[in-house]
C-alpha cells in the first residue's frame, strides 16, 4: 500500500514536473514561465524527497523556488512589458532546426544509456541509514569530506554577489542617456 | 526501494533537461532563457541526487548543493546583465546582441 | 739552425704586426724601414739555416721542427712543422734575399702614397706567407701558405683600391688562386682518406700503396693549384691583370717568388707525381703550351708591365717543362735566376715608371736611354739573361732545361722543339719592347720629364687622381733615389752571375745541393747540352735580330695578319670564354634562384601561410554568427557527439 | 657551476626588470652580468676536463612520474658553443649600450634572459628541460626582432614566429614521443630509438632553427630586420642550439642505421644549401643579407660535418670540424653582423650601392672589415679553413661528390665576401660614405677586437677547439649507444 502510494506521488510529481517544464518554455510572458518555473521547482523537490534527499527538498523550496524566484518577478515586473517578443528569433532557420534535433538526440543518447546500464547497476540500490540526506549528514560531510567544495562554492557566492553590485551600479553613460531622455531605443550590435 | 527504481529518475531527469535545452536554443526573451537554464540545472541536480541514492553516498548531493548555489549566483549575474541592458534602452533580445560575429 | 728557420718565418710576421699595431705613431718611412728590416732579418736567420745545412753530410739535411699541434682531431694531427732542408733552404734565400731588396726598392718608389704604412704591411706579410709555403713541413701548412700568399697578392694588388680595375683584377687573381687552393685541398682529402696523414713523408710512403686512378686525381689536383698559382693555362688569365699593383708587387710577387710556387709544389711533391706520369707529362705539356701562347701575346702587348708579365708566364713555362720531365734541379735553377733577372726588369721597368710619372704605355716612351743610361743598363743586362745570352744567368738555366728535354725521349724532343721556339719568341717580344722603349728618338712625354719639372703640376693631379700612382713630390731627378736604385745594381750583378753556380760538366754545386731532395730523373748528356745551348742561343740571336729590324732600325714594315693580332690582343680571348663559362651562369643561376626559389616559393610560402590562415579565418569567420542561440546549438550538439563517442568507448 | 651559468644571466635579467634604474644603469648592470658571464665561463674551463664526458652535473628531480628532471652538464663540444653563446653575447649587450637602444630596461633584460635560455639548450641533459629552455630562447627574440627592429619587423617576426613554432611543435610531438616509449626524458638514460617519425619530428625542428634548405624563409627577414645585435646573437648562437640539437639527439639518439637511412637527403639538402646560399650571397645587395645568405651556406657546410657519420659511428674529422666550424661561424658572423650595424648607424643604410670607399682614411674599419672577411671566406690559415677542411676530409670518404660541392663553395664564398669587402671599402666613395662616417670609434673598436682577436688566435691554434670537443672516448661510447 505504502508503496503504491509513494508510485502515485512519483508519478504525479513526475508529470507535473514534466508539464511545468514545457509550460516554462513554451509561455511568451516571462511572467507565466517564471510562476510555471516555480512549480517545476516545488514539484522536483518532491522527487528529491522520495530520493531521500531530504535536505535538499528543503533547500530548494526554500532557496530556489523562494528566494531566487522571487527575484525573478521582482526584475520581470521591474522591466514590466516582457510579453511582446516574437517566439523565434532572427537567426538562421537551421538553428531551430538544429535546436530541436539536438535536444532529442540527447534525450535519445540519455535513454539508450540508462536503458544499457538498467539491467543491471542501476537496480540494486544500496541500503542507506535513515538519518541519509538529513541535514545533520549533510552538514557533517559538507565540513568535513568536501570541506573544498564548501570554500569554492562560498567564494562563488561571494563573486556573483559583488559581480550583481556592480552590475546593478549606474554608470555615468546611463545617467547621460537618461538626460538625453533617449528617444527611442536603439539595437546594440551590427545586427 | 519503495516506489520506482532510479532509472525513472534518470528519465525524468532526461526529459527535462531536453526540454530546458530546447528552451535555450529556441527562445529569444533573455529572461526564458535564463529560466531554461534553471531547468537543465535542475534536472542535473535531480540526477545528482538519484545516483547519490543508488550509491548510498551524500557526494552527489553535496554536488547538487553545490549546483544550487552556482545557479544561484548565475541568476544574479544573468538578471543583472539583463537589468543593466534594459536601463541602457535596448532591445531585450537574444538575437539582437551580435557583436562576436566573425 | 732551426732556430733560424723560425726567426726567418717570424720575423715578417712581426714586422707587419708592428706596423699594423702602431699606426699612426710612427712615420710612412718609419715603416718602411720597419718592413725592410724584418726581410733582412728573415734572410739572415734563411742564412743561418743555409750555413747550417752546408755543415752536415748531404744525407742528413733534414730537419723538422714542430712548435705547437696546429690542427687534430684524435688520430689525424697537423703540426705547425717547419721543414728545413735543401730546397727549403733554397727558397727562404730566394725569398728573402730577392725580397729584402724589393721592399727597399719600395721605399723609393711608394714614397709620397698616403698608404704606405699599410704597403709595407702587405709586403712584411707576404713575405712571410711566402715563407710559411716553403718551409712547411706538411702539405696542410704548405696550403695554408699557398692561401695566404695569394690573399696578399690580392690585397697588393687591389693595393691602389680606389681604381675599379685594381680591384677588379686583385679579384680575379684572388678567386682563380681560390680554384686552385679547392682542387689541392680535394687532392689532400683523397690523402687523408687513403693514408690518413698529411705528412710529406708518410704520405709518400703512404701513396704507394694507392690505386692509379687515385694517385692520378691527387697529382691533378696538386697540379690543379700549381697552375693557378704559377698562372699557367688554363688558369693564367690573373696574372697579366695583376699589373694593376704597385711595380715592385709586381717584381716581388708576380715574378720573383710568388708564382713560381707552382714549380717549388711540383718539386716538393716530386713522388707523388712520379706515381703519376701522365700527370707529370701533362705538366710538361702545360709548361710548353703556356712558353708559346705567352710569348706569341707579348708580342703585341703595349703595356710595359704586361709584356714582362707575360714573359713571366712563359718562364715559369719552361719551369714546368722542365720539372714536369723530372729535371727537378734545372727547374729550380731556373727559378732561382728568374727570380734574379726578372725581378731586375721590373724594378728597372719600375724606374721608368716611376721617372715618368706612372706611364706604362710603351707607344709614348722611346729613347729613354738618353735620360736614364743607367737603367738602360741595367734592362739591357735583365733582357740578355732572358734570353739566354752567354755568360748570362738565363743562358745556363733556360738551356739545362731544353738540354734535359731533349734527352727525355719522344714526347720530350717535341717539347723540346716547343721550348726553342719560344727562345726565338722570347728575344723578339724582349728587344721588342727594349728597342721600343729605351732607343730611337726621346718621345715628347719622355722629354718633358727629362727636363727635370718632370710633368706639369696638372698631369701630377691628373696621374693621381687616376690614383695610379701618387709619387711625383720627391721623384728623383735622374734615375731614382738610391733606395731604388742600389737594389736593381744589385740584381744586375747577380743577373749576370747567378748562372754560373751551374755549368755543365764543369762544376754543378746547385743540383748536388738538391740532390737529395728531388733526385732527376734525367741527366742530359754533354752532346745534347751543346746542341741545345747553341740552337737555343741562336734561336735567340735571330729573334733578337728581327725585333731589331722592326723595332730597333723601323727599317721594316710590321706584316700585318690583321686576324691573329686581333686574337693575340685580346689574349686569345681567355678572358671573354672564362665570363662566358664561370661568371655569368653563376650570376644567371642567381638571378633565376632568386626569381624561381627564393621569392616565389620560399618567401611564397610564408606568404601563402599567412594568406591561407586569413582565408580560412575569413570562412571560419562566417560560422561566427554572432547569435548566441547558434553558440548554444553548438554545445549542445558536440555535447550529443561526445555522449555518442563515450557510448562507443565503452 | 653549470647552474650558476644559468642563472647568472637569468637573475640579472629579474633585476634589470624589477629595479627601477635608468636606461644607462640598466645598461651598464647588463653589461657587467655578461662579462661576469664570461669571467665564469673561463673559471669554468679551468676545471673543465676535456678528455671526460659529461660533467659540471647538476641533477634534480622535476616530475618524478615521468621520469622529468632538472639535469645540466656539459659535453666538450657544447662547452666550447656555450663559451661562444658568452662571448657573443657579451659583444652583442655591449652594442645595445653603445647603440642606446630605447626602453633600455626591458631590452637588456630580454638580452641577458636571452642568454641564460641559451646557454641552458647546450647544458640541458633532459629532453623536457632542452625543450622549455629552446622556447625560453626564442621568446625574447620575438619580441626583441618585433618591437626593436627595422622597418619591416612585423613580418620579419611573423615569419620567424611562424616557422620556429612549426619546428618547436613539430620536437615536442617527437619529445612526448621519445620520452614516452624510453620511459624517461633523459638524454644519459635513455637508449636510441628506431623510430623514423620521431627522427624526421626533431630534424625538421632542428633544419628550421639551423636553417637548411628549404626551411631558411625567415632567414632573411630576420637577419635583415632585427637589430644588429639581436641579428649577430641569432645567426652567431641561435643556429648553433640547431647543431647541438642535431649532435646530441638526432644523431645520438636515434639508431645508426635509421640516421644512414636519411644521410644522403641531409646531405643533399646541405649541398643545396651551401650553393644556394653562396649564389645568393653573390647577388644580395646589402651587407646584412649577403652575411644572412653566408650564414645559411655556412650552416650547410656544418650539417654535412654532423652527417658525415658511416656505419661505425661519428666521423670524428667530419663532426669535430663541424664544431671548431661552428665556433668560428659564431664569431664571424657575430662580428659582421655588429660591423654592419656600426656602417648603418654612421650612414643609415648598409647597401652596396651607398657605400663604397671606406677604406681611405679609416684605417681601423678597414683593418677590422679585411680581416673578419678574410677568415669568413676561409682563406687557408683562417680558422673558417681549418673547419671546412675538417669537414670536407671527412665527408670525402662518404661520397667525393660532396668534397666536391664543398670545395666549388669554397671559391664561392671567395667571391661574395670579396665583393663585400669591395663594395663597402674599394672604388670611389658612395653616397653614405661622407666625411660624417668616422672611423671606428675606441668603444666600437673594444667591442669588435676582442671577437677579432679571438679568430685570429683561433686561427694560429684551432686544435685548441678541435682537440678538445670529443675525447676519444666518448665518440666510442656514443657509437656503441647506437649500434642495437
Amino acid at each position: 500500500m505504502g508503496n503504491f502510494l509513494v508510485w502515485a506521488v512519483w508519478l504525479v510529481a513526475a508529470f507535473a514536473c514534466l508539464g511545468s517544464g514545457i509550460a516554462v518554455v513554451s509561455f511568451t510572458n516571462a511572467f507565466y514561465s517564471a510562476l510555471a518555473l516555480i512549480g517545476n521547482l516545488g514539484s522536483l523537490a518532491v522527487l528529491f524527497l522520495l530520493a531521500s534527499a531530504e535536505f535538499l527538498a528543503a533547500a530548494q523550496v526554500l532557496v530556489y523556488a523562494g528566494a531566487v524566484m522571487v527575484m525573478f518577478l521582482f526584475v520581470i515586473a521591474y522591466l514590466g512589458d516582457t510579453a511582446g517578443l516574437p517566439f523565434r528569433g532572427g537567426g538562421p532557420s537551421w538553428v531551430s532546426v538544429g535546436a530541436v534535433v539536438a535536444a532529442t538526440a540527447i534525450l535519445v543518447e540519455v535513454v539508450v544509456a540508462i536503458g544499457l546500464k538498467a539491467g543491471n547497476a542501476l537496480s540494486s540500490v544500496d541500503e542507506i541509514e535513515s538519518s541519509f540526506g538529513s541535514p545533520g549528514e549533510i552538514g557533517r560531510v559538507f565540513l568535513t569530506d568536501h570541506l573544498l567544495a564548501f570554500e569554492i562554492t562560498s567564494i562563488v557566492l561571494l563573486i556573483a554577489a559583488v559581480g550583481g553590485v556592480i552590475l546593478g551600479t549606474r554608470t555615468r553613460a546611463e545617467d547621460e542617456l537618461d538626460a538625453q531622455g533617449a528617444a527611442g531605443q536603439e539595437t546594440y550590435g551590427r545586427a | 526501494m519503495a516506489g520506482p527504481e532510479i532509472t525513472w529518475y534518470l528519465i525524468v531527469s532526461a526529459i527535462l533537461f531536453s526540454i530546458g535545452t530546447l528552451g535555450v536554443l529556441l527562445r529569444r526573451s533573455p529572461l526564458i532563457v535564463l529560466l531554461s537554464l534553471e531547468i537543465m540545472l535542475n534536472a542535473s541536480n535531480l540526477a545528482l541526487i538519484s545516483f547519490a541514492r543508488l550509491h548510498g553516498g551524500h557526494d552527489g548531493q553535496i554536488f547538487a548543493l553545490a549546483v544550487m548555489a552556482v545557479a544561484a549566483s548565475e541568476v544574479v549575474v544573468g538578471l543583472g546583465l539583463i537589468v543593466a541592458v534594459s536601463r541602457r534602452r535596448l532591445t531585450l533580445d537574444v538575437d539582437s546582441f551580435r557583436v562576436l560575429r566573425g | 739552425m732551426i732556430q733560424g728557420a723560425w726567426l726567418c718565418l717570424f720575423a715578417p710576421l712581426a714586422g707587419a704586426f708592428a706596423i699594423t699595431v702602431m699606426g699612426d705613431s710612427i712615420t710612412r718611412r718609419t715603416a718602411g724601414w720597419i718592413s725592410t728590416l724584418s726581410v733582412f732579418v728573415a734572410f739572415a736567420g734563411a742564412v743561418v739555416s743555409f750555413v747550417g745545412l752546408l755543415g752536415e753530410s748531404p744525407g742528413e739535411r733534414e730537419h723538422l721542427s714542430t712548435a705547437w699541434t696546429w690542427l687534430s682531431t684524435g688520430s689525424f694531427k697537423i703540426g705547425m712543422t717547419l721543414l728545413v732542408d735543401p730546397l727549403s733552404v733554397l727558397m727562404m734565400l730566394i725569398v728573402t734575399g730577392v725580397g729584402g731588396l724589393i721592399v727597399l726598392y719600395s721605399i723609393g718608389y711608394m714614397d709620397g702614397d698616403p698608404e704606405e704604412r699599410r704597403y709595407f704591411a702587405y709586403m712584411s706579410f707576404f713575405v712571410f706567407s711566402m715563407l710559411m709555403l716553403v718551409q712547411a713541413g706538411n702539405f696542410l701548412l704548405l696550403l695554408v701558405g699557398w692561401g695566404l700568399v695569394g690573399l696578399a697578392s690580392y690585397l697588393l694588388i687591389g693595393f691602389w683600391h680606389e681604381r675599379a680595375e685594381a680591384v677588379a683584377a686583385a679579384k680575379k687573381a684572388f678567386i682563380m688562386n681560390a680554384a686552385g687552393d679547392a682542387t689541392m685541398a680535394l687532392a689532400f682529402f683523397v690523402l687523408i682518406w687513403q693514408t690518413g696523414t698529411l705528412e710529406f713523408a708518410e704520405a709518400f710512403v703512404g701513396a704507394e700503396g694507392m690505386s692509379s686512378t687515385l694517385l692520378n686525381l691527387v697529382a691533378l689536383g696538386l697540379l690543379g693549384g700549381a697552375v693557378a698559382k704559377s698562372a699557367q693555362i688554363p688558369l693564367h688569365t690573373w696574372l697579366p691583370d695583376a699589373m694593376e699593383g704597385p711595380t715592385p708587387v709586381s717584381a716581388l710577387i708576380h715574378a720573383a717568388t710568388m708564382v713560381t710556387a707552382g714549380v717549388y709544389l711540383i718539386v716538393r711533391a716530386h713522388p707523388l707525381f712520379e706515381l703519376a706520369p701522365s700527370i707529370q707529362d701533362l705538366a710538361a705539356g702545360l709548361g710548353a703550351l703556356t712558353l708559346l701562347v705567352a710569348g706569341f701575346i707579348a708580342l703585341v702587348q703595349t703595356d710595359i708591365k704586361r709584356v714582362i708579365a707575360y714573359s713571366t708566364m712563359s718562364q715559369i713555362g719552361y719551369m714546368f717543362l722542365g720539372v714536369g720531365l723530372g729535371a727537378y734541379g734545372n727547374g729550380m735553377f731556373h727559378l732561382m735566376t728568374h727570380a734574379f733577372f726578372k725581378a731586375l726588369l721590373f724594378m728597372a721597368a719600375g724606374l721608368v715608371i716611376h721617372h715618368l710619372a706612372g706611364e706604362q704605355d710603351i707607344r709614348r716612351m722611346g729613347g729613354v736611354r738618353r735620360v736614364m743610361p743607367k737603367t738602360f743598363v741595367a734592362f739591357l743586362v735583365g733582357s740578355l739573361a732572358l734570353v739566354g745570352i752567354p755568360p748570362l744567368s738565363g743562358f745556363f738555366s733556360k738551356d739545362a732545361i731544353l738540354a734535359s728535354a731533349l734527352a727525355s725521349g719522344g714526347y720530350g724532343q717535341l717539347l723540346f722543339a716547343a721550348g726553342l721556339l719560344g727562345t726565338l719568341l722570347t728575344g723578339l717580344y724582349t728587344f721588342r719592347l727594349f728597342f721600343v722603349v729605351f732607343l730611337g728618338r726621346p718621345s715628347e712625354l719622355v722629354l718633358q720629364h727629362a727636363q727635370g719639372s718632370h710633368g706639369r703640376p696638372e698631369e701630377e693631379d691628373a696621374s693621381r687622381t687616376h690614383g695610379k700612382t701618387a709619387h711625383g713630390e720627391t721623384a728623383s731627378h735622374g734615375e731614382g733615389p738610391w733606395t731604388m736604385t742600389v737594389p736593381v745594381a744589385v740584381l744586375t750583378v747577380l743577373a749576370v752571375i747567378g748562372g754560373w753556380l751551374q755549368i755543365p760538366d764543369v762544376w754543378h754545386p746547385f743540383s748536388d745541393w738538391l740532390h737529395d731532395v728531388a733526385e732527376p730523373l734525367v741527366e742530359p748528356s754533354v752532346t745534347q747540352d751543346l746542341v741545345a745551348s747553341a740552337l737555343a742561343v741562336g734561336l735567340g740571336l735571330v729573334g733578337v735580330g728581327v725585333a731589331w729590324l722592326f723595332y730597333g732600325a723601323r727599317s721594316r714594315e710590321l706584316p700585318r695578319v690583321a686576324g691573329v693580332r686581333h686574337a693575340l690582343e685580346h689574349k686569345l680571348y681567355f678572358d671573354e670564354l672564362y665570363d662566358l663559362v664561370f661568371y655569368r651562369p653563376a650570376v644567371w643561376m642567381a638571378g633565376v634562384w632568386r626569381r624561381t626559389i627564393e621569392e616565389p616559393l620560399i618567401g611564397g610560402s610564408i606568404t601563402g601561410v599567412s594568406l591561407g590562415a586569413r582565408r580560412a579565418g575569413g570562412v571560419l569567420g562566417e560560422t561566427q554568427t554572432g547569435y548566441l542561440r547558434s553558440y548554444a546549438l553548438a554545445i549542445a550538439a558536440a555535447a550529443a557527439v561526445l555522449v555518442v563517442v563515450f557510448l562507443a568507448v565503452q | 657551476m653549470t647552474t650558476a651559468l644559468i642563472l647568472l644571466p637569468l637573475a640579472a635579467a629579474l633585476v634589470v626588470w624589477m629595479l627601477p634604474l635608468s636606461g644607462r644603469a640598466a645598461g651598464a648592470l647588463s653589461l657587467a652580468a655578461a662579462l661576469a658571464e664570461v669571467v665564469l665561463w673561463v673559471v669554468a674551463l679551468f676545471r673543465f676536463d676535456f678528455q671526460r664526458d659529461l660533467q659540471l652535473v647538476d641533477r634534480h628531480s622535476w616530475f618524478s612520474d615521468l621520469e622529468v628532471s632538472y639535469h645540466v652538464g656539459f659535453y666538450g663540444f657544447s662547452f666550447w658553443l656555450t663559451g661562444l653563446t658568452v662571448v657573443v653575447s657579451a659583444a652583442a649587450i655591449g652594442y645595445a649600450v653603445w647603440a642606446n637602444r630605447e626602453r633600455a630596461r626591458a631590452y637588456h633584460g630580454l638580452m641577458l634572459f636571452l642568454l641564460g635560455a641559451i646557454v641552458g639548450v647546450f647544458t640541458a641533459q633532459d629532453l623536457l628541460l632542452f625543450y622549455v629552455f629552446f622556447e625560453a630562447m626564442l621568446i625574447p627574440i620575438y619580441v626583441l626582432v618585433g618591437v626593436w627592429g627595422g622597418p619591416r619587423r612585423v613580418r620579419a617576426t611573423a615569419t620567424f614566429v611562424i616557422y620556429t613554432m612549426a619546428g618547436s611543435l613539430l620536437m615536442l610531438a617527437s619529445i612526448i614521443a621519445f620520452g614516452i616509449t624510453q620511459g624517461t626524458f633523459d638524454l644519459i638514460d635513455s637508449g636510441t630509438s628506431s623510430n623514423t617519425w620521431v627522427f624526421l619530428g626533431f630534424l625538421v625542428a632542428f633544419a628550421v632553427k639551423a636553417p637548411l634548405f628549404p626551411f631558411h624563409g625567415w632567414l632573411v627577414d630576420a637577419y635583415r630586420e632585427s637589430p644588429p645585435e639581436v641579428a649577430a646573437i641569432l645567426s652567431g648562437v641561435v643556429s648553433k642550439a640547431a647543431v647541438y640539437g642535431l649532435l646530441r639527439i638526432a644523431i645520438a639518439k636515434f639508431d645508426v642505421e635509421l640516421v644512414l637511412d636519411f644521410q644522403s637527403t641531409i646531405l643533399a639538402l646541405a649541398a643545396i644549401g651551401l650553393v644556394y646560399g653562396s649564389l645568393l650571397a653573390f647577388r644580395a645587395r646589402d651587407v646584412r643579407t649577403v652575411t644572412a645568405y653566408s650564414s645559411m651556406a655556412q650552416m650547410g657546410l656544418i650539417v654535412m660535418g654532423l652527417f658525415s657519420l658511416n656505419e661505425q659511428g661519428l666521423n670524428e674529422l667530419g663532426v669535430n670540424g663541424a664544431i671548431l666550424q661552428s665556433v668560428a661561424h659564431g664569431l664571424i658572423s657575430a662580428t659582421l653582423f655588429l660591423l654592419a650595424g656600426m656602417l648603418e648607424q654612421r650612414g643609415g643604410t648598409s647597401t652596396f650601392a651607398d657605400l663604397g670607399g671606406l677604406a681611405r682614411g679609416r684605417p681601423a674599419l678597414a683593418t677590422i672589415l679585411l680581416t673578419t672577411g678574410v677568415i669568413a671566406l676561409a682563406v687557408p690559415g683562417s680558422v673558417a679553413f681549418a673547419g671546412e677542411f675538417l669537414i670536407l676530409a671527412g665527408i670525402y670518404p662518404i661520397g667525393w661528390g660532396w668534397a666536391v660541392v664543398g670545395a666549388a663553395s669554397i671559391v664561392l664564398a671567395a667571391m661574395y665576401m670579396l665583393r663585400l669587402i669591395s663594395a663597402v671599402l674599394h672604388w670611389r666613395r658612395g653616397p653614405a660614405a661622407t666625411e660624417a662616417s668616422r672611423d671606428l670609434r675606441p668603444a666600437e673598436l673594444a667591442l669588435l677586437v676582442p671577437l677579432v682577436g679571438l679568430l685570429l688566435f683561433l686561427s694560429a691554434w684551432p686544435a685548441a677547439v678541435s682537440e678538445r670537443s670529443f675525447p676519444l672516448r666518448v665518440q666510442t661510447d656514443e657509437a656503441e649507444a647506437q649500434a642495437p
